[in-house]
């Protein structure tokens, strides 16, 4: 299993990419995106109708009326608002969130993804992923370099069933952040824990290097992560 | 204004048991469920459907099937043939039905199933999304391009009847809801024949503030007390 | 012109049709229908986002925010709802309103309607009235007879534009009232005052008399009428 | 619950004067105005647009172009080139335009107009109405039969820039409305790239209830404080 703390870290990296706006937070990783964030600037959406998802509430004040979209209780914030599964989704498509993060089983190095079936499985759930990935602004990807089996996730295609097509914007795991710019993956960021060398061989995808990249030091971010 | 506000308004909105309310719902009937999770959800109704009835045959249209719901329940007595939403994979029990041929699925991403809900109940039969283009989920659908973008066809969905839960109802049928509890119900509310509605509570007209009511009565046509709890 | 007293019979005639659930009046003739309609059981819609509308308030207690389809200051009643119009209009689209009643300039014997404009003349207004038409379960004609030129309205077929088309169910003038039956006009009611003959005379359709025919005397009905 | 609503909630929302609120507005732009009839115009943002800027060669869409109102005043000053909307026949003036070749008006059923505004902003870009099936108005659009009855393809519609008009805004931007002021307000402020407000009234944030908000702070970009009166 992979360490918690290299979760967080994926989650904190991730939550430097939104300083404001309304973000949808995905399951897994991504639902610890909200420990990381700015307080007070940046609003959470759940897909079932809440603008202005606030934390979890105490057990003693959890309300069954007030659930996230991962059904799990939550509490409101003083801006929030109510509506139905249909204005939550105009929301969605509609293109009015500044950003998604979500996770991934594969992401291809155009912007494919693929994140809710696997192939030979029954197709039983898809819920609101491919609403979320086809109508934010940003879809980041904040996951794991590799598979529990160490295969890579970032592919030059992905051979899973797709979510959507040449959405993704941002891929955030625990070595490296990649940007898909004009249709084409670019290395923008590389832990110095990690050689040039050895990151190519986790990667599926070919990539370059961005002008904008840099190197961080991986180690020292953690150090400070609850 | 004073004295209208004192007129005794009638409207086509039954007020009724659930025993009676379920007793309008024909059988093999194509049928919506209100609630996300286990928000939501008439809870007392599918219970008088289980219990005060005989119908079986369901096609359903629902978020999905959450165990320990009594549309779970219904579901485990074999009296739902199909079901319609976007995430079957909670129960296990659904995933083996599905994989022993008992039950059937279509299964929708969650904003067409709410846009095709609320569309239905609109008098729009068809219409495009982005979402699921490129996917499995748009094969066997026709797909066109929109400002160089590919866009999937939808059929919007209406059903013969909606069983939906909702806060509190006036004694026109008016409705309001509570919290992410609204999700669903109000757009199955608009695409029924018959719109039966589960709620906490009902008040006098005019406890109800205008600029309030999410469901105007117009696509209520039951109304039935459901327990007493917040969630029903 | 046409005698408000016959304008105010039409009305009167249509609200008979009109015993119980929602209905939205179009302008001219079938606004009047509002004061014969059963206290408190017909709910009018107004398409501006008004399900309830009330009666004319007193000057001094005029709203500029509350005004119907007509762009007349009005009131609600007690079961009143505001909504947009996307709402508004779904009720009508939807099938969801009981009935309209609307003027026209023609209707045709399979139940076309024109009410919106005139050949050779501007098309630049036609507001809710197809929404109407295309959706409400039943469409009632309220007009008179013919044109102030003394032309024909009702015809085996509509030369102006349609507003829709086979959507007519009923039509009421001062002389006669009209259904149309599996895309067949009959007539169902004709008053005393007018023989079967001039009757044919100023209707330009042909029509079949129905099993369920009646004659009235509208002399007394207007009797009663204010 | 208790800390969390003291929480101080900074969204992206600006408040501004209606000066700097329209120097944001591109010329030639694609606008939509909210109000149906008298009643939910932007007045003073639109007297803003006439006396503060030179824009010119706007396209609105709008349901219509009332007589005395600031949007029949920017018409009159030769700055709109083109109206999308429901109902010019009620200005002489408008009338006139269109006869002399000085406006191009493209005409849609109202509840068209409606759906148009609301799919736009949802990520929909087309739909099916029987609206006008069979009628002048859909010479030229595409229809097609489902399940026995004809539909009219309508397409969506977006603009660069919404001028609507609210009863109240919190301090995040999140608005309700008044009345039948509602009309088409709510559902411009989804469809445009950048949504303008004007407000009577701007209240803390907590003021307004979760349930009864109808234009979450997310359609919104800018609030500006209009009159004191009702009407704007």
């Amino acid at each position: 299993m992979v360490d918690i703390s290299i979760k967080r870290y994926i989650a904190w990296r991730a939550a430097q990419e939104l300083q404001t706006g309304v973000v949808n937070l995905g399951i897994g990783i991504p639902t610890m995106v909200a420990d990381y964030l700015p307080r007070g600037k940046v609003t959470l959406h759940s897909e079932n109708g809440i603008l202005g998802v606030g934390p979890s509430p105490a057990p003693e004040e959890e309300d069954p009326d007030l659930i996230n979209a991962g059904k799990a209780p939550v509490t409101i914030q003083p801006h929030s608002s109510f509506f139905d599964s249909s204005l939550s989704f105009a929301m969605m498509r509609g293109g009015h969130l500044d950003a998604t993060v979500i996770g991934a089983l594969q992401v291809a190095q155009n912007g494919d993804i693929a994140s809710w079936a696997i192939p030979g499985k029954d197709v039983l759930g898809v819920g609101g992923a491919m609403d979320l990935v086809a109508g934010a602004k940003r879809v980041i990807v904040a996951t794991t370099h590799v598979t529990p089996k160490g295969e890579a996730k970032i592919l030059p295609k992905c051979t899973y069933p797709l979510t959507a097509t040449k959405r993704v914007d941002t891929i955030i795991t625990e070595y490296a952040v990649f940007k898909i710019r004009q249709g084409k993956l670019m290395l923008v960021e590389k832990i110095d824990e990690i050689s040039f060398e050895d990151l190519l061989t986790i990667t599926g995808a070919s990539y370059q290097i961005a002008e904008d990249f840099r190197t961080v030091v991986r180690e020292q971010a953690m150090l400070e992560l609850v | 204004m004073n004295d209208v506000r004192k007129e005794i308004i009638k409207t086509n909105v039954k007020f009724l048991s659930a025993e009676e309310a379920v007793s309008k719902i024909p059988n093999k009937a194509r049928m919506m469920v209100g609630g996300f999770g286990r928000t939501g959800i008439p809870e007392k109704l599918l219970e008088a459907v289980i219990e005060t009835t005989d119908l079986d045959g369901f096609t359903i249209i629902s978020n999905n099937i959450s165990e320990g719901s009594n549309l779970h329940h219904l579901f485990m007595g074999g009296r739902i043939k199909k079901a319609i939403g976007t995430y079957y994979t909670t129960s296990k029990e659904v995933v083996k039905a599905y994989r022993e041929n008992r039950i059937e699925i279509e299964l929708l991403p969650q904003g067409t199933l709410s846009e095709a809900l609320r569309l239905g109940g609109s008098g729009i039969p068809a219409f495009y999304t982005p979402t699921s283009a490129g996917t499995e989920l748009a094969n066997n659908k026709e797909s066109r391009v929109f400002n160089g973008r590919e866009y999937v066809l939808e059929e919007s969905l209406t059903a013969e009847v909606a069983l939906i839960k909702a806060y509190k109802a006036d004694k026109a049928g008016n409705l309001i809801y509570r919290k992410s509890a609204r999700n669903f119900n109000p757009l199955m509310a608009m695409a029924a024949d018959i719109t039966i509605v589960e709620v906490d509570e009902i008040v006098e007209v005019g406890k109800l503030d205008p600029e309030e009511i999410i469901t105007p009565f117009i696509f209520v046509d039951v109304v039935v007390k459901g327990g007493d709890t917040v969630n029903g």
